[in-house]
């Protein structure tokens, strides 16, 4: 244990089961310590968890978080109920904590493989400082975005020791800010009210996965897309080449020719303003329609519809994502600001006033300017906070040059990653459980980040840093406030628009006289944040225990000051297929593949995990004339990369998509050498408008490679095969009927119910388990379901869900209890992506329980299946027996490193090899509820189950709702009377706890008449679909499910 | 039969036991040797896991339980024989049933190594037998495997039981005509028996008992084990066909698997006299007998398929037919159904070669079978996306030729510790030693 | 069966033995002795003859079928009560409510004790009424020649005067040997106990 | 025969023996350097060295251990009272018995939540800080006292590392709380401490133990009203089984 054990036991509670075990009678009774407290912090009750509200640090949203600590150490983060601006947490957030205690963590300030303590780092950093300042040679800052207290920091202490602040991330908001520059003259980001747009039209902003902000962004658009609240069910039409989480919920997905995207917008917008009479319609008079629908390759007809849906009713017009990151990124943003003024949106759903500031940002060519600098020598000392030049940046750049040349380069990381060299001064700052920060992303909303525990490793947040070295520089007071700044690329200056409560403090500069960072942040918010109303103290504990102060400000509009149409691009030229490079949302930027569950956990799209992977055509697959097996080469004018393939519909047949995030040199055991990195094909183009890299715009060669492909979908079949798993209605009649009578919108919810037996009074062979107080019961809308993988994140933290590693994943062995179904139908506008995480249903009548030898398994009281580790002997008959396949077996007896053993749940047993494991409904919760409510002699009421499982708490669009079916008043009970409710396989009548409620499409695939339409008795399948060959032939219109099959009259009743 | 005498019996049957030539040891030193080389994946599995083995979800189960129904399988016929036929007295087989029924024993005793093998964790295995413990814990004798743990076990019992009893009075003529420690030790075995008209009187009594009570094992214990997949709901499992079906194919294997030890054994130890051709025609008809019960079988599953419109159930019919395990298919329906229909000719059926080629391509087909239902039933389950189709690795291969290995030695042990044919039971079928000629003789 | 002549009225001779190579003769030699009233013999043959025992036994059943009915009964009652038992103790509330104690599947395993029971009946029968491991066989009766080729009759329990006509009986039905039956003086006798019929 | 599946093995149909052995490891690990990455833990096949004998013979256990004690293969109990020696001999009767001290003074935590609770140090000199410490009562030869003012060392000193007595495997749910309330008796579980020096543990802690009493208390096993059907939670497995 590397672990200094004095200071961690003694300020720690008391650790009932030591890691280590002195000495040992034999193998099988341990001798184990108990070690109380010396001084016990009073109300301190040793094992029950303490939880601490926090923002997580893992990208710059800064989204609310919750931290639970058990004896002393962090086990578990969740989305904080009191933030406002969205719910749960992504998976990048859960992986935050798995990056708390990563076995690479360094002890302390490393430089040259020699150990330091903090107070000669800091003085090496002050002398570099010095001597560069004396030299003449600039002091630079190279890192993520940074907002609130940091960035006030930052900004004072680079006015006073003159640094040149470079902010930037790979997948930035810089072309968006420059477009609102030239749109409403004012760098700043519009914040989307997508709760009552009734249309969205989005070219390419990935707003359900990696765009920023996107948490808020998936709790509007769930609520849009639920037909219960505002009576209307969103449209999603998405103009992007590939089909990510967010285009795979789109109802029209219209991939246009490459690198015309900027002309659809505008062909568009000409089409609306002539619906509307747009009054500066002249702005549009040069805009040829029917031009552009011939250069893109979509209908006029189909412009047209687009424009009216726009037209009629409340939109949102989304600009461009990294898919679209062309050199025209800038000029397509504010085209779609264009759009949204004609169709008045600006003030209604896209709103200033309560906009997104992501502090100073910079552009991609500020990043390669200081980098040009830093080759020339110029560059004296070189903070890098976060970012990781030598990935992020293309190969033409030649960072790692750069960066030798620098005097000093000290790097603000708890791990050596690629950009890291032995001459690199490396300065853990700890992870975000860990160290006091705060993060104000849309105005008025401030998150405050508390330390879940004493830090691991002998780490200083960059606050406290910063402030060490100005004592030790002896920085002058600062005379005033600094500006959140926003750079064009060319080194000119906006002001941002970071909004002050008028206290008369507010206007003082922060200086740097403060004994910590936390009394830094403290002294902040209550200069800028605190109203001023009460004592602070008392305001402040109010603060630390809601987690930050949320009240956001009110939505204004901004005047569109457009002066002229940007000019068109030239499309991509070349024959070959056009190169689109898009971020997954386990990698993110490539900062999160050091995490074993980030690499592991299956992206939405490709179901791929442990590596890279590019997306292809299908018919394009046959054209190369691919086998299963093989791998490609993509080689462009720069680079070329070797990788498997995924066969997708959900690409254009012209394009080839590479994942971004994968392919490091050194990030440590989990993320190196994994996958490729596609920035080594491109060249640094760079968008004209914003200075931004222009990713989409080059075309490669594809040929088939003889080297093995690595890749492996862990969802099986891409299709249904005409099977109603993942069952889609037509958003028309989900709207006709949002709630009532169950059975009126799909027949499948209840199989239609053969009278006879009824009078027969005929029901089961065997009666329903007695349920005496509580059916423990879930309910997940598919609707809003967009397979992000946030509940799979959540339940591996909290389940101690152990991974396996690429080779084991690779032969099918992935641990995760829940399963994220992938089906992709149809193609082109057809297509239709639906997603179904299928986790243990806790049957009634369960097919595993019955076969089990030595009853490990059995239905227990509260309507759970359960399943006891100790009494599994592996005969794996119950898999075998479940039809929803949703068992896991351990194979081996897997390990994780030393350092991760704190991060166990000890609420949970942690399972050897032969032992069957499966949801458990979060039993350990479950439990702890029932037993706290049990002291007031009460059941648990409906509001403590509905976000209890660790899924449900953590899914960013709530689509999962767990409650207890005999409250018949419960949300839950209410959904499974919901018209679009229907049981996975119902007609096995196994009698699932879990039920699903089917997603609303506008746009069925094939256009076939919506499933499971009200006529009574829509025919069967025809005859049975002969040679439905396994390999993904796409099925043309959705199957109607076989009429046979009686549902569950009986344990619905009972709800 | 040439005119053999009672004193030719003893001496023909007696002959190979205990004098071992050099092709007996050196078989018998291979076999060790593959047993104690595969033995060790054994041990490597059991030490690092089930994950050396190619198992994934949805497939869990795959070449170790195939491997345990054909074990089982096999045993069947030799009960069929030896117990079966008593009963309806036919005469072709007294030569066989001796070894037929050793052939039924050792083919349980390595059947029974897979439930060890097989389960997660081996060294709990013992928790499926029902003992009183301390922790209150019994059994769910709902659970078809428990039926099986049962099954198994007293097929085992009683087969061996008919087996050692069948054996006393031939124990008796080896202690009789050897001399020294062997006729001591073979005197204990042999518990005394001297043939007194009290000891064959109760014998016989008993031995028809033994012979009724094994005879429904030898529908029960296949039916049992056909239920492991009967009772499960995956599709190509659930069907009331599996009994039957796969009963018959236990006897069809089982004739092919007597088949394949008996040709070798008759020549190798000159027992012509005792098992000759017309016995293997016998076998070979019963073989194609069954064979044609297969046939018939394979069709019913396809046609209830189809005619039942279920989807989960055809398209895990055609994924048998055209998905990744189509040769598995391929080789099934060739073994199981064509190639016996060459013994239709009699030309065929009554030469050596022809006779031991076709039994190992029926006993190959018959592991093929039930890998056909087994995997590729699992690998096209319900949820389309859990459709993942699995490969076995070299520890199963290992395992696989350790039942194999396992299951000569103790047969090759058999051959020279035991006499392999029934010398009483063929004494009894010949004309008796008569003084006078036979018109006046004793009736 | 013929009731056993109390030993102390007559003196005895050593047991007879005769030996057969032919089985008429054999079979001339069990009719004539049971005419002349020897009941009391023990036929070895080196496998079993249905005509022996016909003449032995003239049709009388062996008593192991009892044992085989007992034994089938207890394993059939014992294993299902073990069933039923043991749910009750414990009743995991098994899938969809189905009853503690189920007939159908019960009866599987009910059958296979009753089976297995009925076999270790029919053994335990086997070994008493055989008296196996028999060791208290007259050493007469333990010719080798009887488990390959030849027959044999032996008469234990045989009173001094009957000796003669025994012999005479054997020597004329064809045997090809036979010795014993020599009135040996009292104390050469040895004392055979209870008469137990080998 | 490139046409099949790449990790499938090729069934050679001539002889098992030569297809078993050819069926090379096809499906080898991809990478080798994962494997160090990702070991997989191994199991200790072999007995253990101790004698399978229940751990301390008490009088209480022989007569619980049925036919077959098999379960002594999982950590269970504490190793016996010989074998272990407590930082500070705590004389539980002096405090209970002389003194009257209530359990739950020290252990508070009993009623309120899982673990019971083993008092910080600063409860203990609470009362030492004052009384019976250096000879000040005419008593100087009190050596726990001494030990126990050198973990004080006052206020700054290490953590007292008491041997766990009573100590359940960790897949055990075991919650004071519910027991406490529910009216169990200290001495029912943890033996007549009163009288103890230092404690020892007197039942076996073992599976079929709690069971005796859970099976007791759920008087009413068939699934009569509410209050009957909640007592036969008492024999559900998760209540005990994390």
């Amino acid at each position: 244990m590397d672990l200094n054990r004095r200071d961690f036991l003694k300020s720690a509670s008391l650790a009932t089961a030591a890691t280590a075990t002195a000495c040992t009678i034999d193998a099988r009774t341990p001798i184990e310590h108990v070690l109380p407290y010396v001084q016990m912090p009073e109300d301190e009750l040793p094992g029950t968890a303490t939880y601490f509200s926090t923002a997580c640090g893992e990208c710059a949203s800064g989204c609310g978080a919750v931290a639970r600590a058990k004896e002393g150490r962090v086990v578990m983060v969740e989305g904080n109920p009191d933030w406002t601006e969205g719910h749960g947490l992504c998976t990048r957030g859960h992986f935050g904590l798995v990056g708390a205690y990563s076995p690479e963590r360094v002890e302390g300030p490393v430089t040259g493989g020699a150990n330091l303590d903090w107070d000669t780092a800091l003085q090496r950093v002050a002398e570099a400082v010095k001597a560069a300042q004396a030299a003449g040679k600039s002091v630079a800052w190279l890192g993520n975005y940074r907002t609130g207290s940091l960035d006030t920091l930052l900004g004072e202490f680079g006015t006073a020791t003159g640094l040149r602040r470079v902010h930037w991330e790979a997948f930035g908001v810089e072309s968006l800010l420059a477009a609102s520059r030239a749109a409403f003259g004012v760098a700043t980001l519009p914040t989307y009210e997508l709760a009552n747009a009734q249309v969205i039209l989005s070219f390419g902003m990935d707003f359900l996965g990696t765009a920023y902000g996107a948490m808020g962004m998936s709790k509007g658009w769930s609520s849009a897309k639920n037909p219960a609240n505002g009576g209307f069910v969103t449209r999603l039409v998405c103009v992007e080449p590939r089909a990510g989480v967010t285009a795979a919920q789109s109802d029209h997905f219209l991939p246009p020719n490459p690198g015309t995207e900027l002309a659809v917008a505008l062909a568009i917008a000409k089409l609306a303003a002539d619906k509307v009479k747009y009054p500066n319609a002249a702005l549009l008079a040069a805009v040829d329609v029917s031009a552009a629908a011939q250069a893109s390759g979509i209908s006029e007809e189909k412009l047209n519809e687009v424009a009216v849906w726009i037209t009629d009713k409340a939109s949102v017009i989304l600009p461009g994502g990294p898919a679209n990151a062309g050199t025209s990124s800038s000029d397509l943003a504010a085209v779609t600001y264009l759009l949204n003024d004609i169709c008045g949106n600006i003030g209604k759903t896209v709103v200033f006033g309560k906009e997104q500031s992501y502090g100073t940002v910079s552009a991609y060519a500020d990043a390669k300017a200081l980098l040009d600098d830093a080759r020339a020598g110029k560059v004296g000392v070189l903070f890098i906070d976060g970012a990781n030049p030598v990935y992020n940046l293309p190969a033409e750049d030649k960072a790692a040059e750069a960066l030798a040349a620098v005097g000093l380069v000290v790097q603000f990381a708890n791990e050596p990653d690629d950009s890291t060299t032995p001459a690199t001064l490396l300065l853990p700052p700890g992870s975000s459980l860990e160290g006091w920060g705060d993060a104000n992303v849309t105005s008025g909303v401030h998150t405050l980040q508390q330390p879940g525990m004493t830090p691991l490793k002998l780490s200083r947040t960059v606050g406290d840093v910063l402030l060490g070295v100005a004592k030790l520089l002896a920085l002058p007071e600062p005379s005033a406030r600094s500006n959140v700044e926003f750079s064009v690329g060319d080194g000119s200056v906006v002001p941002g628009s970071e909004v002050y409560t008028p206290s008369t403090v507010a206007q003082q500069p922060m200086g740097f006289a403060h004994e910590s960072f936390r009394v830094y942040v403290q002294e902040r918010w209550k200069r800028r944040v605190w109203d001023g109303v009460g004592t602070f103290d008392t305001w402040w504990v109010g603060v630390r225990q809601k987690g930050g102060s949320f009240n956001p400000a009110a939505a204004s509009a901004l005047p569109l000051t457009l002066a002229a149409l940007p000019a068109l691009p030239a499309a991509i030229a070349g024959a070959e297929l056009a190169l689109c490079i898009f971020p997954s949302s386990n990698f993110g930027d490539g900062r999160y593949s050091n995490r074993p569950w980030a690499q592991e956990l299956p992206d939405p799209i490709s179901t791929s995990s442990w590596g890279s992977w590019a997306e292809i055509h299908p018919k394009t697959v046959a054209a190369l004339g691919l086998r299963e097996t093989d791998s490609i080469k993509v080689k462009t004018a720069v680079g070329e990369v070797t990788l498997g393939y995924f066969a997708t519909p959900g690409v254009r047949e012209d394009t080839v998509a590479i994942v971004y995030g994968n392919g490091h040199t050194n990030v440590g055991r989990y993320g190196t050498g994994r996958g490729v990195n596609p920035l080594s094909l491109i060249s640094s183009a760079v968008d004209g408008g914003s200075g931004a890299l222009a990713t989409y715009t080059t075309r490669a060669a594809v040929t088939r490679s003889d080297v093995t492909s690595d890749f492996f979908a862990l969802s099986g079949n891409l299709t249904m095969d005409g099977r109603p798993v993942a069952v889609a209605c037509s958003a028309d009649e989900a709207v006709a009927q949002p709630t009532g009578k169950a059975g009126s919108v799909l027949h499948l919810h209840e199989p239609e119910w053969d009278k006879r037996l009824d009078d027969a009074n005929i029901h089961d062979f065997f009666p329903e388990p007695q349920h005496p107080t509580y059916r423990f019961a879930m309910a997940i809308d598919l609707n809003s379901c967009t397979g992000c993988g946030a509940c799979i994140a959540a339940c591996a933290l909290e389940n101690n869900i152990p991974f396996v590693g690429p080779d084991q994943v690779r032969r099918g062995r992935g641990m995760s209890w829940i399963r994220m179904d992938r089906f992709i139908e149809g193609e082109g506008e057809h297509l239709d992506i639906r997603h179904l995480p299928s986790m243990c249903q806790h049957c009634s009548h369960a097919p595993c329980e019955g076969v089990c030898p030595v009853l490990a398994t059995y239905h227990n009281l509260d309507g759970l299946n359960a399943m006891i580790y100790n009494r599994c002997v592996g005969t794996r008959y119950c898999a075998n027996n479940c039809p929803y396949t949703v068992r896991r077996f351990n194979y081996h007896t897997w390990t994780w490193p030393e350092s991760m053993y704190l991060m166990l749940n000890p609420d949970v047993s942690v399972r050897e090899m032969g032992v069957m494991e499966k949801c458990t409904y979060c039993v350990q919760r479950t439990r702890s509820v029932k037993d706290s409510w049990r002291d007031v002699h009460e059941t648990v009421p409906d509001k403590a189950l509905e976000k209890l499982t660790a899924c449900a708490s953590a899914c960013p669009t709530q689509s999962i709702t767990f409650g207890n079916l005999k409250d018949s008043a419960g949300t839950v009970s209410k959904l499974f009377l919901n018209p679009r409710t229907y049981t996975l396989f119902g007609e096995l009548n196994t009698k699932p706890g879990t039920r699903y409620l089917a997603k609303a499409r506008h746009h069925l695939a094939g256009g076939a008449p919506a499933h499971g339409s009200p006529a009574h008795g829509s025919p069967a399948h025809g005859s049975p679909a002969h040679g439905a060959p396994a390999h993904g032939e796409p099925t043309h219109g959705l199957p109607a499910a076989p009429e046979s099959g009686h549902g569950s009259p009986a344990e619905h009743k009972e709800g | 039969m040439k005119n053999l005498t009672y004193k030719d019996v003893n001496k023909d049957v007696l002959r190979p036991l205990f004098t071992p030539d050099y092709a007996y040891l050196g078989v018998l030193g291979a076999t060790l040797t593959v047993l104690v080389v595969t033995g060790l994946c054994w041990l490597y599995q059991m030490v690092y896991g089930l994950g050396v083995a190619g198992y994934h979800p949805p497939v869990f189960w795959g070449v170790y339980i195939t491997t345990f129904v054909f074990w089982i399988g096999i045993g069947h016929a030799g009960t069929l024989i030896s117990a079966v036929l008593f009963l309806t007295r036919s005469r072709w087989r007294t030569g066989v049933y001796r070894a037929a029924e050793a052939m039924t024993i050792f083919a349980v005793m390595t059947a029974a190594l897979f439930p060890a093998i097989h389960v997660g964790r081996a060294w709990y295995a013992y928790w499926l037998f029902p003992y009183p413990n301390q922790r209150q814990l019994w059994q769910n004798f709902k659970s078809p495997l428990m039926w099986d743990v049962f099954a198994v076990s007293t097929y085992f019992t009683v087969s061996t039981i008919f087996f050692a009893i069948g054996l006393v009075p031939d124990i008796a003529s080896v202690r009789d005509s050897t001399t020294g420690f062997t006729k001591k030790l073979y005197g204990v075995m042999a518990m005394g028996w001297r043939g007194t008209d009290r000891q064959w009187h109760h014998y016989m009594a008993a031995y028809g008992f033994f012979a009724a009570i094994a005879t429904p094992l030898v529908l029960s214990v296949h039916s049992v084990v056909s239920w492991d997949f009967a009772m499960a709901d995956t599709p190509g499992w659930h069907s009331t066909i599996f009994p039957p079906y796969f009963v018959a194919g236990a006897i069809f294997s089982g004739c092919a698997m007597v088949i394949t030890l008996m040709l070798p054994l008759s020549i190798l130890f000159k027992l012509e006299d005792y098992i000759h051709v017309w016995h293997f025609e016998h076998l070979a008809k019963l073989c194609v007998f069954t064979g044609g019960i297969l046939t018939y079988a394979y069709g019913t599953e396809y046609y209830v398929a189809w005619y039942s419109d279920n989807q989960y159930e055809w398209g895990t019919f055609m994924d048998r037919v055209y998905g990744k395990y189509w040769w598995v298919f391929a080789v099934m329906v060739f073994c199981n159904c064509i190639a016996p229909l060459v013994w239709w000719f009699k030309k065929v059926r009554t030469n050596y070669v022809g006779l031991f080629v076709v039994s190992l391509i029926i006993n190959v087909g018959m592991w093929f079978e039930r890998f056909n239902i087994i995997a590729s039933s699992l690998a096209h389950n319900f949820d389309p996306a859990g459709w993942v189709y699995y490969y076995p690795t070299w520890v199963e291969g290992g395992i696989l030729v350790m039942s194999f290995a396992w299951f000569f030695l103790w047969f090759l042990l058999f051959v020279k510790i035991m006499p392999s044919v029934a010398i009483a039971e063929v004494k009894e079928a010949m004309r008796p030693p008569l003084k006078y000629e036979p018109e006046h003789a004793a009736k | 069966m013929s009731v056993a002549v109390p030993v102390e009225l007559a003196a005895a001779a050593s047991p007879v033995k005769a030996v057969y190579a032919h089985m008429d003769c054999l079979m001339t030699g069990i009719v004539n002795l049971k005419k002349a009233g020897f009941t009391d013999l023990m036929v070895m043959t080196p496998m079993p003859r249905h005509e022996v025992e016909e003449a032995v036994y003239e049709g009388e059943p062996s008593p192991v079928r009892w044992f085989t009915l007992c034994g089938g009964l207890f394993g059939g009652t014992m294993v299902f009560s073990l069933m039923s038992l043991t749910h009750a103790n414990w009743p995991m509330i098994l899938p969809g409510g189905k009853p503690v104690v189920s007939v159908p599947p019960f009866m599987v395993i009910t059958f296979e004790g009753t089976v297995l029971w009925a076999a270790l009946g029919t053994l335990v029968g086997l070994l008493l009424n055989c008296r196996l491991p028999a060791t208290d066989l007259p050493e007469e009766a333990c010719d080798p020649r009887f488990s390959s080729d030849c027959f044999g009759i032996v008469l234990e329990r045989v009173g001094a005067n009957d000796a003669a006509q025994i012999r005479h009986i054997l020597e004329h039905s064809g045997a090809i040997e036979v010795t014993g039956g020599v009135a040996a003086s009292p104390g050469a006798v040895a004392n055979h106990g209870d008469s137990h019929h080998g | 025969m490139r046409s099949l599946p790449r990790a499938s093995v090729v069934f050679v149909l001539v002889s098992a023996p030569l297809w078993a052995m050819s069926s090379c490891a096809t499906n080898a690990i991809a990478n080798p350097a994962d494997e160090a990455i990702f070991p997989i833990g191994s199991k200790n096949l072999l007995p253990n060295a101790v004698v399978d004998m229940p751990m301390s013979a008490s009088p209480l256990e022989i007569d619980k251990m049925t036919f077959f004690n098999e379960d002594l293969s999982v950590a269970v109990g504490a190793p016996p009272a010989e074998a272990i020696t407590q930082p500070i001999a705590f004389p539980h009767s002096l405090h209970v018995k002389d003194l009257g001290m209530d359990c739950q003074y020290c252990h508070s935590s009993a009623r309120k939540e899982v673990h019971a609770g083993v008092p910080p140090t600063q409860l203990c000199m609470g009362c030492h800080s004052l009384i019976a410490s250096d000879g000040k009562d005419g008593n100087p030869d009190r050596p726990e006292l001494e030990k126990l003012k050198a973990f004080w060392a006052d206020g700054k000193g290490d953590p007292i590392r008491w041997v766990k007595v009573h100590d359940l495997p960790d897949y055990v749910y075991f919650s004071h709380k519910r027991h406490v309330l529910g009216g169990v008796q200290c001495q029912e579980c943890h033996g007549q401490v009163q009288e103890m020096g230092v404690a020892q543990r007197v039942a076996s802690l073992q599976m079929g133990w709690c069971l005796d009493c859970h099976a007791q208390h759920s008087l009413d096993d068939s699934y009569g009203t509410q209050q009957e059907l909640r007592r036969s939670e008492l024999k559900d497995c998760w209540t005990c089984h994390k």
